[in-house]
């Protein structure tokens, strides 16, 4: 093809900034998010296909009953997932005039409680299994059970992180909008997995 | 400097085809039912994988040549056809070769692993363990009396870990350290491992298994001439690993009989 | 000023002097008195018919194969003499003694032969330096296995044709460590860590433990197959005591 | 955490010496870092070959110095055939995953991606500078395998269990196979840092006017391995993961019950598959070859454009055989496990796709090929290397055929003839394009040229070793030598030490010129002559700034992109190229679509 001096139409990485400072381009975050959350997939796809595969290729597979308080950390969490859909809205109306970022702030919070509610919910369950004498190395069954539900725990715990930072920037209101969409992209995908692990859970355990 | 390499690389190429032309190192005669099929892919293969890399590099060589030879000012010329006819090219021959090669390569592989074993074929054990194979006959009774893992003792060369004095089958069981087999007759060989992966390896007959820890595999083959042959170990298995060997014996009917005896004497 | 530094001279010279006469005397009062050892033999025998034991067949090691081909090998477990003594029987005193741990100055060999232990059971003391030769033309690997969690560590080490002896020894009482070489699975020896002297039973099923004072002991015997048996036995200085012992066979 | 003022703290050129050369967020210094990095491990795993070498044909003489290395593993300086396993699992580990994964594509990557694509640094500067000391630290780690218990794992770099997740199964089993397991991990997690920034400054972060089908060859090579990258380090994370529990926290992942070693009857374990390993490590393993093939074709196509001056035949084509290779790597690692006990039907359907990844690398060769007839060949050690990677690429992919079908493999797997194919197609072969890479780019990183005479030799020499060691490895494979063997033993292998000599004379030579290259560059790197910006007439962006680059790539004056990458063998005002970002209007030579 032969080339024309008008380059196409596409999105110039952000032109502020003065010379001799690095521009890095504005959908970067989200685009990372996605990336990251494919790799996180991927990860928790292979653990699948190897709980499938351990659990058809030998007998030794006890069922077991896990405990209730899981159900009551998925309420937990699937509320986090809310409380942070409305701080992004009340976040959007700071943008239009709404001078106040409190109520953002407010909902903020409330989902990193809720988020470390969650965490302590799935220790307490650990524990419960623990005095009812089923370890990681007890059974398959209990091995994977530990595995997915520890993974998925530390992965929460990084979107707390997440939270902390996106709050203390909230607070010095330098808070950039992508990167309240990055972080609520990673949690809501965190709500997603754990019920897409609860299921699995429930079906095989 | 490319006319040289040019050169190396036509020198390297008929240096390495040579070995291969003149049959210098071969894989020994075949000794089963099914190795031909094995044979005759392996030299379909051999032909026209030989092609495409002489070819490929010959062609190399030729054009660094020649381009290499050119002057600044001189134009610049396409391959006739340019990228479409080299795509074509690659996609109408080497991809009919290779298919065709996979075609009768499955075929072949077909005829060798979808047969289950005769039912008059003759069953032997084999225990891998580190660092030795171990045989197993059923012996007059035929059946093969159960292992006891816990019982397994090297010392005192219980290696397959049996009860003789509490299972009836496993009182006559022979256990050999060479593989003896009779000429002619399928064998239908029942692998296990005692420890870590191995392998099943001879070259004459043309196959090889891995041992999976945990999990009960078979094979069975038809060895045709009588001789000594070697079972090497080709699964990575640990310090001993280059050491783990054993003979296999291909003897007629009454040579056979006469070793079984003998080695029911050293039970 | 001057005759003190006579003075003080004189002091430590004297003290020196002091010094090198009490260590005299304290040397003189050592070699003093020769304790006269006495010594504790005996023999082993195995009444009723020995076990049959299987053969080994080292085909996998042509080299090893080819030594033993004029008289193949059994399995070593109970090894019965000529005139029903038996062999490979550590004797060690295992109450009684409270001279020091090793008895023993020489350095006992741990060989590798015809893929074969010589000898199949070995006796050392805690402590006691030992060291394992490889007189084939084919690796192995030494592979020693205490009980876990006792003072005495498992160690798989390979010693190739040619390689310097291992040295090494063993930190405490154990009776008796299983050797292999997993290269060779059939291959298998102990040996026997003791506190005190020891001896092991010969071809004839005769032991002779040198070397012991004049007092009462328990003496102990192993055999890996029958296990232990223990006798009391009163050491007189002179002549030699004696202590036999019989195993059932099962 | 993923935000953009992550670089806050990257908007002003880094103070200080920690900043600048060790911790630093530049993506030119962390590229160098990788190369540096992969330089010391490639080092080492030669040294270990050597070693290795010797051993196979002298197995009962004393090396020198061995015994200062190792006073267990070589007594009196004799390798015992643990120490050679051990050996041999460290070569491998150290050069594919630290070398072959780290210099052409994190390395490389790393330094010219965002400036090839007209960007000022990575997308996030602060991963990319956590993923090299991540990997690091994974490295340091398994070296440390050496100095611990009685030394590294002899698992081989596959570690299949049970043997590499019972203590009890052999020498190194015990600390040194969890070094390694750790170190793995670790070097995952690196890896899917650096493959998470490559995608997202290749998507986001292109300048004016560069489309993505108006990225260099290379740029596409490092994106497409990204992608696989990601995808496959993700699997190998909970592999490792895995085998660590089973080693450590007494779990039965892998490892089934009533295993008796040494007359030890395993308890603690039951009903464990050791074929899910297989499995999960292959899923990773097989795209683990294009990982380290990839960018060495893509850099080798970069390459040999320039020295041919002119375009290929193709630059679609090129890109879409080498997504095809990426997209059909996930669809065939089954063809490792062909005599592992298998369904023979699953065989077959793994051995299928393996044979059409022929038909995207043939391709890929014949335009290679096709476009160097009628150029005007410019003769350098760039160049020279570059040729000689299509070479190899050849005759490691010919051997391939063999290995596609399960019934040749069941009868070369698990001999030499496997690692003839691996180590041509992926050892030699992606080698060889880090060497033309280094020439071609040395300039630019550097800000020195390398002297051309000693890369010709270097490259001579290396070209005829390599064939002089790897294809005698598929002759012995023709008759059945066993690999991962310290010593040849069977009567039937005796016959071909002879061949096991000339290849370790080979390999001792062709180590040897290695020092020539050393040489080549640290001596240029302090007195080679300062480089021009653009010493190879190239069109890239990478020319379009001084060599080497300032800290943001471009001084501030982000480039507009006006052209294809390859514009070459045309009449303009710089010569017969013209530039990426230069406004000049040209007849451009057609290309083929």
């Amino acid at each position: 093809m032969a080339t024309t001096l008008q380059p196409p139409s596409i999105k110039l990485p952000s032109a502020r900034g003065v010379p001799r400072t690095k521009k890095l381009g504005p959908e970067v975050p989200s685009t990372g998010i996605w990336v990251g959350l494919a790799a996180i997939t991927m990860t928790f796809a292979a653990f699948t296909s190897a709980m499938i595969v351990r659990h058809g290729s030998a007998p030794d597979w006890q069922h077991f009953s896990f405990p209730i308080i899981l159900y009551f950390n998925t309420v937990v969490l699937i509320a986090s997932s809310f409380t942070l859909h409305m701080a992004r809205s009340r976040f959007a109306a700071i943008g239009n005039g709404a001078a106040d970022s409190g109520p953002a702030l407010r909902a903020l919070y409330g989902t990193l409680v809720l988020g470390g509610l969650f965490v302590c919910g799935q220790y307490a369950a650990w524990l419960q299994l623990r005095t009812k004498g089923i370890y990681l190395a007890t059974n398959p069954s209990s091995s994977f059970f530990y595995l997915f539900t520890v993974l998925h725990a530390l992965h929460v715990i990084g979107g707390l992180l997440g939270l902390t930072y996106v709050i203390s920037k909230l607070h010095r209101s330098v808070l950039a909008k992508r990167t309240l969409d990055a972080t609520s992209q990673y949690w809501h995908f965190m709500g997603v997995l754990w019920l897409y692990l609860l299921g699995l859970l429930w079906i095989r355990i | 400097m490319a006319k040289f390499v040019a050169v190396t690389l036509i020198l390297i190429t008929i240096g390495s085809a040579i070995p291969i032309i003149a049959h210098i190192w071969v894989p020994p005669a075949d000794i089963s039912t099914h190795g031909h099929l094995i044979d005759e892919q392996l030299s379909d293969t051999m032909f026209e994988a030989g092609i495409c890399f002489i070819a490929a590099q010959i062609i190399l060589a030729i054009f660094m040549w020649t381009a290499s030879s050119r002057k600044p000012g001189e134009k610049i010329r396409n391959f006739p056809g340019g990228a479409k006819a080299l795509v074509t090219a690659a996609f109408l021959l080497v991809g009919t070769e290779v298919l065709a090669l996979g075609f009768f390569g499955s075929k072949a592989w077909g005829e060798i692993y979808f047969t289950p074993a005769a039912a008059d074929s003759l069953p032997v054990q084999v225990q891998a363990g580190q660092f030795a194979f171990y045989f197993r006959y059923p012996g007059p009774d035929g059946k093969f009396g159960p292992i006891h893992p816990e019982m397994v003792n090297e010392a005192s060369q219980n290696v397959f870990g049996l009860d003789t004095t509490h299972d009836q089958d496993a009182k006559d069981d022979i256990v050999t350290a060479e593989m003896g087999i009779p000429v002619n007759k399928e064998i239908h060989l029942l692998m296990h491992s005692k420890d870590v992966g191995h392998s099943f390896y001879v070259r004459e007959l043309r196959i090889q298994q891995d041992f999976v820890p945990g999990l009960d595999l078979s094979l069975h083959f038809t060895a045709t001439k009588v001789g000594r042959y070697e079972i090497v170990c080709t699964q990575l298995c640990g310090l001993g690993h280059y050491n783990m060997k054993a003979y296999l014996k291909v003897m007629s009917q009454p040579d056979y009989d006469a070793w079984m005896k003998q080695q029911a004497a050293l039970q | 000023m001057r005759n003190r530094t006579c003075y003080a001279a004189a002091v430590i010279s004297c003290a020196i002097l002091a010094f090198a006469v009490v260590m005299m005397v304290s040397q003189r009062k050592v070699k003093a008195a020769p304790p006269t050892e006495g010594a504790i033999e005996g023999t082993i025998k195995l009444d009723g018919t020995p076990p049959h034991e299987k053969g080994i067949d080292m085909s996998k090691e042509p080299s090893c194969a080819a030594i033993h081909k004029a008289n193949p090998v059994k399995v070593e477990s109970v090894v019965v003499g000529p005139n029903g003594g038996l062999q490979n029987v550590v004797v060690y005193i295992s109450q009684g003694w409270n001279g020091p741990a090793q008895a023993s100055t020489v350095t006992p060999e741990f060989d590798q032969k015809g893929c074969q232990y010589l000898p199949h059971v070995m006796a050392v003391d805690v402590g006691q330096q030992f060291k394992v030769v490889n007189s084939d033309q084919t690796s192995h690997n030494i592979h020693p296995m205490p009980t876990p969690g006792g003072q005495n560590h498992e160690w798989n080490k390979s010693q190739p044709p040619g390689a310097p002896p291992i040295n090494s020894s063993w930190a405490g009482e154990e009776v008796a460590i299983h050797v292999k070489c997993n290269i060779h699975p059939w291959m298998s020896g102990y040996m026997a860590v003791v506190k005190g002297p020891y001896a092991v039973s010969d071809n004839n099923g005769s032991f002779k433990i040198e070397n012991v004072p004049p007092g009462d002991y328990t003496l102990t015997a192993w055999q890996e197959t029958y296990g232990t048996q223990t006798q009391k036995v009163t050491v007189a200085a002179g002549k030699p005591a004696t202590a036999n012992f019989t195993y059932k066979a099962k | 955490m993923h935000d953009v003022s992550t670089h806050a703290a990257h908007h002003a050129p880094p103070q200080g010496f920690l900043r600048k050369y060790v911790f630093s967020l530049d993506h030119k210094v962390i590229g160098k870092q990788y190369y540096g990095l992969g330089l010391l491990a490639v080092l080492i795993g030669m040294v270990l070959s050597w070693l290795m070498r010797l051993h196979l044909v002298w197995p009962n003489a004393a090396i020198p110095g061995l015994k200062w290395l190792s006073s267990t593993g070589a007594p009196g300086g004799i390798m015992t055939p643990e120490y050679y396993l051990q050996l041999m699992t460290m070569h491998g580990t150290l050069m594919v995953f630290f070398v072959l994964t780290n210099v052409p594509f994190a390395g490389f990557g790393n330094y010219f991606l965002p400036i090839q694509i007209g960007a000022e640094d990575m997308a996030f500067p602060r991963f990319n500078m956590m993923s090299f000391w991540v990997t690091f630290v994974g490295f340091w780690v398994l070296i440390a395998a050496f100095f611990v218990g009685d030394g590294p794992p002899l698992s081989g770099w596959t570690a299949y269990p049970p043997l590499s997740a019972l203590a009890s199964a052999g020498p190194g089993e015990a600390v040194g196979q969890t070094l390694w397991a750790i170190s793995i991990a670790i070097f995952c997690i690196g890896q899917l840092l650096g493959s998470l920034n490559f995608i997202t400054t290749t998507l986001d972060l292109r300048t004016k006017g560069m489309t993505l089908m108006r990225m260099p060859l290379c740029t596409w090579a490092w994106f497409i391995t990204s992608c696989i990258g990601l995808l496959a380090f993700a699997v190998l994370l909970p592999a490792c993961i895995l085998l660590i529990l089973d080693r450590v926290a007494g779990t039965s992942f892998f490892v089934p019950g009533n295993l008796v070693i040494s007359d030890q009857l395993i308890a603690n374990h039951s009903g464990g598959s050791p074929l899910l390993w297989q499995h999960l490590f292959w899923f990773f393993g097989h795209p683990e070859v294009y990982i380290a093939i990839l960018p060495a074709a893509g850099i080798v196509s970069h390459i040999l454009v320039n020295s041919y001056r002119r375009p290929l035949l193709s630059h679609k084509v090129v890109i879409y055989c080498m997504m095809a290779i990426g997209f059909l790597s996930y669809m065939v690692w089954g063809h490792h496990m062909f005599v592992s006990g298998m369904s023979p039907y699953s065989a077959l359907a793994f051995s299928f796709p393996t044979l059409v990844i022929t038909i995207p690398s043939t391709i890929l060769v014949l335009i290679w090929i096709g476009s160097l007839y009628g150029a005007r060949l410019q003769v350098n050690s760039a160049s020279l290397f570059a040729l000689g990677f299509v070479s190899m690429f050849v005759t490691g992919g010919v051997s391939g055929f063999f290995l596609a079908q399960p019934s040749i493999d069941v009868y070369l797997h698990g001999t030499y003839f496997v690692v003839g194919h691996f180590h041509m197609v992926m050892g030699v072969a992606a080698i060889f394009g880090m060497f033309a890479g280094t020439y071609f780019w040395g300039p630019k990183m550097f800000g020195r040229m390398m002297n051309e005479t000693l890369g010709k030799i270097h490259f001579w020499c290396t070209f005829v070793g390599a064939y002089c060691i790897f294809m005698p490895f598929h002759y012995l494979g023709m008759v059945g030598n066993v690999r991962r063997y310290s010593a040849f033993v069977d009567d039937y292998l005796q016959p071909l030490l002879p061949v096991h000599k000339f290849i370790t004379y080979a390999a001792l030579f062709t180590g040897a010129v290695q020092i020539i290259f050393l040489y080549n560059l640290i001596y240029s790197r302090f007195k080679g002559k300062p480089a021009p910006a653009n010493p190879w007439d190239g069109t890239s962006l990478e020319w379009a700034t001084s060599s080497p680059p300032p800290w943001d790539n471009f001084g501030g004056k982000t480039p507009v992109v006006y052209h294809d990458p390859y514009q070459y063998g045309i009449e303009a005002s710089s010569g017969d190229y013209v530039m990426q970002n230069s406004p000049e209007q040209i007849q451009t030579v057609r290309e083929d679509k």
